[in-house]
């Protein structure tokens, strides 16, 4: 099946390429595993959902420790779902579970280093895919992994190196060309410029970029800094505590958060400005112990006792055209909190 | 951390019922059991026709297999191992009077180890590169690298034999009833002092180059360097923030030493015909007195058992990471 | 919980100081332990009680050369049953003519004959001397590395085997095999090995295979242990991850990515376990439970050494010597082993 | 330069460093001034060398290292100068943590894992201000309320391994700010932070600062980070010191070729930002 069949059979554009729902994801909490009767279960994440056109480019953000990395790995199947579905182009890939279908779908790692086998040069780690690629001829493989190579622009002189012969946007590139190698139609990226140095991250991204846009990929891309989102991603979806609490186009959010939460994330990015603006207080709570309604509510100025009593859903803002979701009940009451953190 | 002890404590009851079943089949093999008939022991001479009947009758090897297990497991869980061949005596009391110079010697050894590799090893990391560094560390691959065995016969032939300072056989003298408590104790103390060194000088060359490397590596970390920038003075860094991250290894390592020190007692033991375990599975062996030998092996991996148990609550108790794993 | 692996001593850690003299040392370590394996296996070549070639009523014969033969390991059965070449049915010492043609090997005498007066000094015709029966000590010094070779060698090969195995199951299927392998190594390690070798010895009685299987079977946890431990940690490495999805299967995965991760540390705890061997094996030799009494070990030298300790001292110097020699030979090689196989210090020095 | 060092605190002065002898230098000539109650951000790519000033001006350097060159803190008219390099190690404990104080970069890492908040809080409190053991204890929740710790009580109680990322560096700056010191050297002290949280610590830095006329050297790569607390940036590209401006000429054309790739770097993400912003309406 080539790239093309695909594209002509969806007339229509609305189909989705990665169609996830209400996906959830928990852990045994190990802290308490033991003789304790409620041994509870981390809830990573709760009900998620989200849908990614052909060519789109998702940005999922939030804190360390929200649950965007364990929905990549669920994505994934690294870890096993408790519910829901992951569907690409209409078909459940936990249902097929073909490798084939697995391998549309491809993960770019957060530590390029630690996601490489130490043992293996640069040309194995590349290569190595490719084994499990039943399309792929054993004579094919050299070509294929010059050209990843090639695409994620890392210099052909240095495909023997061993991974910690090479520096931090070198690997991450390594980690790009593996991920591409097997011409994935969705690729998932983990923080994969968190770790590098702030002129690495630039070049880097571009490069992301660029080979999303002209490669057409579908992307979700994972990151705790909404420039970074900003820069590549059309769209976002921010989570806290393993629920998705807005949604929606790039520069809409930037512009106008409907959620407190996400009003706080894009103060912070202001860094030089925040001794005029008041901050979000406190750390995100466990999420062994999430608290009642909106997880938001310990730590949100705007709070009533709705959000305390009754959980907000994911629902549309304004005019119901526009893409934008967000969980929140007061919602319309985000004017107030601006109003806060200017005066103060 | 109630929850770590308990659980710590339950997991021991599986390899309990382990070591029971495993001594039970060794038992089992037995010579003069159903299973073997009659394959010889050691030496020249095999299983004596008198030996089967009191083998079969003790172990009660003509039982079912499951009464026998049920039987095993009460005997071990009671410490009734039956009686000795070789004198008739309860084995348990044979064991007991070995038991104590063997563990007390076992433990000293460790103690005097710990006082002697402690200060060494930690000048050996504060140093690193430099020339004492550098011989503490051949000379402790070098003594590393000598048997005990060996070191026991050297020690017998240079400071027993040649020089005279110490008695190398037995664990007292033959006017030892005559003598006064302190002239007793020190009688034990030199009696001990030859098979301990060959227990202590392996066991330090052995000991000192793992704490100066866990040392080192502790060195290293970000937190020893930040208690040096709060102000805190050298001597404080080392003792309150570097030792004890030192130690906690060292705990792992004492729970490895016991059944090492314990099983290489045979042969020193023999060789300074001292009245320990060692000898006493050795004498046993050689009397193929199989309720004392059976009685040993379990003994000691109880033993073992106990002291592994009571490492890891140790170290859980000296680090807080591992109370929540 | 589970404690932590038991680490051997690492030793000289600061690098680049000592590289020099490390590899002279390396160097010199791996050359006696191969003169070691080469004397174990070529050991009646080197001192045996009859000729390498001689003439005898007309035909050649080899006799040393074809107990050499039969000794190899794997092809030693089919040089026994095939018999290519003329296997001697006679004494050469006292059956051959005095002026028949006969190559000897350099010890003309073999380890358990007893060829002098007891207890002669080192001379021209006996190197090392005789012992308290008369019998030649460098002969016996020969055929004794034959023994604790082989004992090494095989015991950790078995233990290697079974420790990967039970090792690598727990660490890779994880929960109930896990628990149950876990349990087992526990289990094991409660007993001192020398009690339980011991005992098991008085059930199956004397023999090199005895011991070798005894040792093996009870020296197998700490790699097990290693190997669990390595496994267990590799699981949550992101490079199994990234292999997991593009697809690699769970043997693939085990075989390729955790199984070479693993065997570097197992190989080190063999090249030290070897030298435990060694000297489990003397010190049964030493009580007298070992091989047996028909066999040259240098435990047994030992031991016989020990008997004279009053009246001739000297006789242990051969075995101590050997025993030693051998132990940190083994030492030496497990620690350069340890560096060299460390990815991150090992192939890329080497490499760059 | 010159006119500044008159009532400047704290002065490095030709500094090179090498690891050990024969290796090549991490720091070549390196010189710097910091005035009382100015903050300074040493800006850089990893592996420029700017973590080992850090550590020298200090002195934790290994004892191997190769230093040149001299470090003198000069602080207010309370004490006398102190040559850090020159003096004896009892001068530099006195010293540390109660003139100069470093809070590094994984904050977790930077705590003894098996000891308590609060019991580390209390040992320097006692080291370093002579507090007694019993008022030790309460002075250590109050440095942890006053560095913004909603819970003292239970964060004094918890170890370090208990604690997220942001809650470490506040208990880590507390450690530091314990001795009231004239200099803070903060070493990489957001990068292993979220945003939100990242936020917060710097506030919390400024915060301190505007209380207590504290000298800030900052280390960073973040150009970003470096503009919200700094009012002057040093660049470091290559082991060697190659710009020294004050924050509002950091847009000026004239500025080195490393510097405007910092600053290219830091704004590429967030012009990004901006256009995407500024296309929709």
């Amino acid at each position: 099946m080539t790239k093309s069949t695909h594209t002509s059979q969806e007339t229509e554009r609305q189909a989705p390429r990665l169609r996830i729902s209400n996906l959830h994801v928990s852990f045994a909490n190990r802290a308490h595993r033991w003789l304790q009767r409620n041994a509870s279960r981390i809830h990573a994440v709760h009900g998620v959902d989200l849908s990614l056109q052909p060519g789109a480019c998702l940005g999922l953000v939030g804190e360390s420790g929200c649950g965007k990395s364990t929905l990549a790995r669920a994505i994934m199947g690294l870890v096993p779902l408790d519910r829901g579905t992951v569907a690409l182009d209409g078909s459940d890939v936990q249902c097929t579970n073909s490798r084939s279908s697995r391998q549309r779908i491809q993960m770019i790692f957060q530590h390029a280093h630690a996601s490489m086998n130490p043992r293996m040069t640069v040309e194995s780690i590349v290569t190595d895919p490719l084994r499990f690629d039943d399309r792929c001829r054993k004579s094919e493989r050299t070509q294929r992994v010059a050209g990843a190579l090639q695409l994620a622009g890392f210099d052909e002189q240095l495909r023997g190196r061993y991974p910690h012969e090479l520096s931090g946007g070198q690997l991450q590139r390594v980690a790009i060309a593996r991920a591409l190698v097997l011409e994935p139609d969705v690729v998932i990226c983990d923080e994969p410029v968190s770790a590098l140095d702030v002129s690495a991250q630039a070049e880097i991204l571009a490069q992301l970029k660029d080979i999303q846009q002209t490669r057409s990929l579908t992307m979700i891309f994972i990151t705790h800094d909404l420039d970074i989102a900003a820069a590549i991603c059309d769209r976002l979806a921010v989570m806290y505590l393993g629920r998705i609490v807005e949604s929606g186009p790039t520069a809409e959010i930037l512009r106008h958060p409907k959620h407190p939460y996400t009003h706080y994330l894009s103060t912070a990015r202001n860094l030089e400005r925040t001794g005029g603006l008041a901050q979000l207080e406190g750390e995100p709570p466990s999420p062994t112990a999430p608290p009642a309604g909106c997880a938001f509510h310990p730590r949100c100025p705007i709070r009533t006792d709705q959000c305390i009593a009754q959980t907000p859903s994911l629902a549309s803002t304004g005019q119901p055209s526009s893409q934008h979701q967000v969980a929140c009940h007061h919602s319309d009451r985000i004017v107030e909190l601006q109003k806060i953190t200017t005066t103060d | 951390m109630w929850h770590y002890i308990l659980k710590r404590i339950l997991l021991t009851i599986p390899t309990f019922v382990g070591i029971v079943l495993l001594t039970f089949l060794l038992i089992h093999q037995a010579p003069g059991s159903p299973a073997t008939g009659s394959a010889g022991g050691f030496g020249e001479s095999g299983v004596s026709a008198a030996d089967h009947a009191r083998l079969r009758a003790q172990f009660e090897l003509d039982a079912p297999i499951i009464v026998r297990f049920g039987h095993w497991m009460k005997r071990v869980v009671c410490f009734d191992f039956g009686q000795s061949f070789a004198d008739g005596r309860p084995v348990s009391q044979r064991i007991a009077e070995r038991l104590v110079p063997t563990l007390t010697l076992t433990f000293a050894i460790i103690a005097i180890a710990f006082a002697i590799v402690i200060p060494v090893a930690t000048y050996a990391a504060t140093h690193p590169g430099q020339l004492v560094d550098k011989i503490i560390l051949a000379a402790c691959v070098g003594f590393y690298a000598i048997p005990p065995y060996i070191l026991g016969m050297i020690l017998i032939l240079l400071v027993g034999v040649a020089l005279n300072w110490f008695p190398f056989a037995g664990l007292t003298s033959d006017d030892f009833a005559t003598l006064s408590t302190w002239q007793k104790f020190k009688d034990v103390i030199s009696h001990s002092a030859l098979i301990g060194s060959c227990f202590l000088i392996p066991l330090v060359a052995y000991l000192v180059p793992f704490v100066r490397a866990t040392m080192l590596s502790v060195l290293k970390e970000d937190f020893v360097r930040a208690a040096h920038a709060r102000g805190l003075s050298h001597r404080r860094v080392m003792l309150c923030h570097v030792l004890p991250n030192t130690l906690r290894p060292l705990l792992t390592v004492m729970g490895l030493i016991v059944p090492a020190v314990l099983g290489g007692s045979v042969v020193l033991e023999v060789m300074f015909s001292w009245p320990g375990m060692g000898r006493l599975l050795f004498e046993s062996i050689h009397d193929r007195d199989y309720p004392v030998i059976m009685g040993m092996t379990v003994l000691t991996a109880m033993i073992v058992l106990g002291v592994t148990l009571v490492v890891d609550l140790l170290y859980a108790w000296a680090d807080p990471r591992v109370r929540y794993v | 919980m589970t404690i932590a692996n038991p680490t051997n001593p690492i030793l000289w850690t600061d690098r680049a100081s000592a590289s020099k003299r490390r590899n002279w040392l390396t160097r010199s370590a791996a050359a006696i332990a191969i003169t070691f394996i080469l004397v174990a296996l070529l050991a009646p070549l080197l001192a045996w009680h009859q000729p390498i070639v001689c003439k005898y009523q007309g035909k050649y014969y080899f006799p040393a050369i074809s107990d050499t033969a039969s000794r190899l390991p794997l092809v030693g059965s089919w040089f026994q049953k095939a018999k290519p070449f003329r296997f001697p049915s006679f004494d050469a010492r006292t059956e051959l003519e005095p002026n028949a043609f006969a190559l000897w090997p350099p010890v003309p005498y073999g380890p358990m004959e007893m060829v002098a007066d007891a207890n002669c000094a080192a001379s021209r015709a006996h190197w090392l001397g005789t012992d308290d029966r008369g019998r030649d000590v460098l002969a016996r010094l020969i055929h004794g590395a034959c023994v604790s070779v082989r004992v090494g060698v095989y015991s950790m090969l078995l233990a290697g085997i079974v420790g990967i195995v039970i090792g690598g199951a727990a660490g890779f299927c994880g929960g109930a095999i896990d628990w149950m392998c876990s349990r087992l190594i526990e289990i094991m390690m409660c007993f001192p090995a020398f009690f339980l070798i011991l005992v098991v010895m008085v059930w199956i009685g004397n023999g090199v295979t005895g011991i070798i299987l005894v040792i093996g079977l009870t020296q197998w946890t700490s790699i097990a242990r290693l190997v669990r431990a390595e496994f267990l940690s590799g699981r949550e490495l992101d490079f199994v991850d990234a292999a997991r999805s593009y697809g690699a299967s769970g043997w693939y995965i085990a075989l390729r990515h955790l199984l070479p991760a693993a065997l570097a540390p197992t190989l080190v705890a063999l090249t030290f376990g070897v030298a435990d061997a060694i000297l489990l094996e003397a010190g049964l030799s030493w009580l007298g439970l070992g091989v047996g009494a028909d066999v040259a070990t240098w435990g047994g030298m030992l031991r016989d050494a020990y008997d004279q300790i009053r009246t001739h001292p000297g006789l242990m110097t051969a075995p101590c010597a050997a025993i030693f020699i051998s132990v940190l030979c083994c030492h030496i090689l497990g620690e350069q082993l340890r560096r060299s196989l460390d990815p991150r210090i090992g192939f890329g020095e080497s490499r760059s | 330069m010159s006119e500044r060092s008159a009532h400047s605190m704290f002065e490095v002065t030709d500094l090179s460093v090498r690891y050990a002898r024969g290796e090549a230098p991490v720091l070549r000539d390196v010189s710097l001034t910091i005035d009382r109650g100015e903050s300074i951000a040493l800006v850089g790519d990893s592996g420029c060398g700017k973590s080992t000033l850090a550590l020298a001006a200090i002195r934790l350097l290994p004892k191997t290292a190769c230093i040149r060159g001299s470090i003198v803190l000069r602080g207010d008219h309370r004490a006398m100068p102190v040559d850090i390099l020159g003096s004896d190690e009892r001068a530099i404990e006195r010293v540390r943590g109660r003139r100069i104080a470093m809070v590094f970069q994984d904050p977790i890492g930077s705590l003894n894992p098996v000891m308590r908040i609060e019991k580390q809080l209390a040992e320097v409190l006692r080291v370093v201000r002579g507090a007694s053991r019993s008022t030790a204890r309460r002075a250590a929740l109050e440095s942890l309320d006053r560095v913004g710790i909603a819970d003292p009580i239970r964060v004094g109680r918890a170890y370090p391994h208990e604690l997220s990322g942001g809650m470490a560096q506040r208990v880590a700056l507390a450690l530091a700010l314990a001795g009231e010191p004239e200099l803070l050297i903060a070493d990489e002290p957001t990068s292993a932070l979220d945003g939100i949280v990242q936020a917060q610590i710097v506030e919390l830095i400024r915060e301190t600062q505007r209380q207590t006329n504290l000298s800030l050297l900052l280390i960073t790569h973040d150009m970003a980070i470096a503009k919200s607390l700094a009012n002057r940036v040093c660049v470091i590209e290559a082991n060697r010191l190659v710009d020294d401006c004050p924050i509002d000429q950091l847009t000026a054309s004239n500025r080195h070729a490393a510097t405007e790739r910092l600053i290219q770097a830091a704004e590429f993400k967030r012009s990004a930002a901006i256009t995407l912003m500024e296309r929709t309406p």
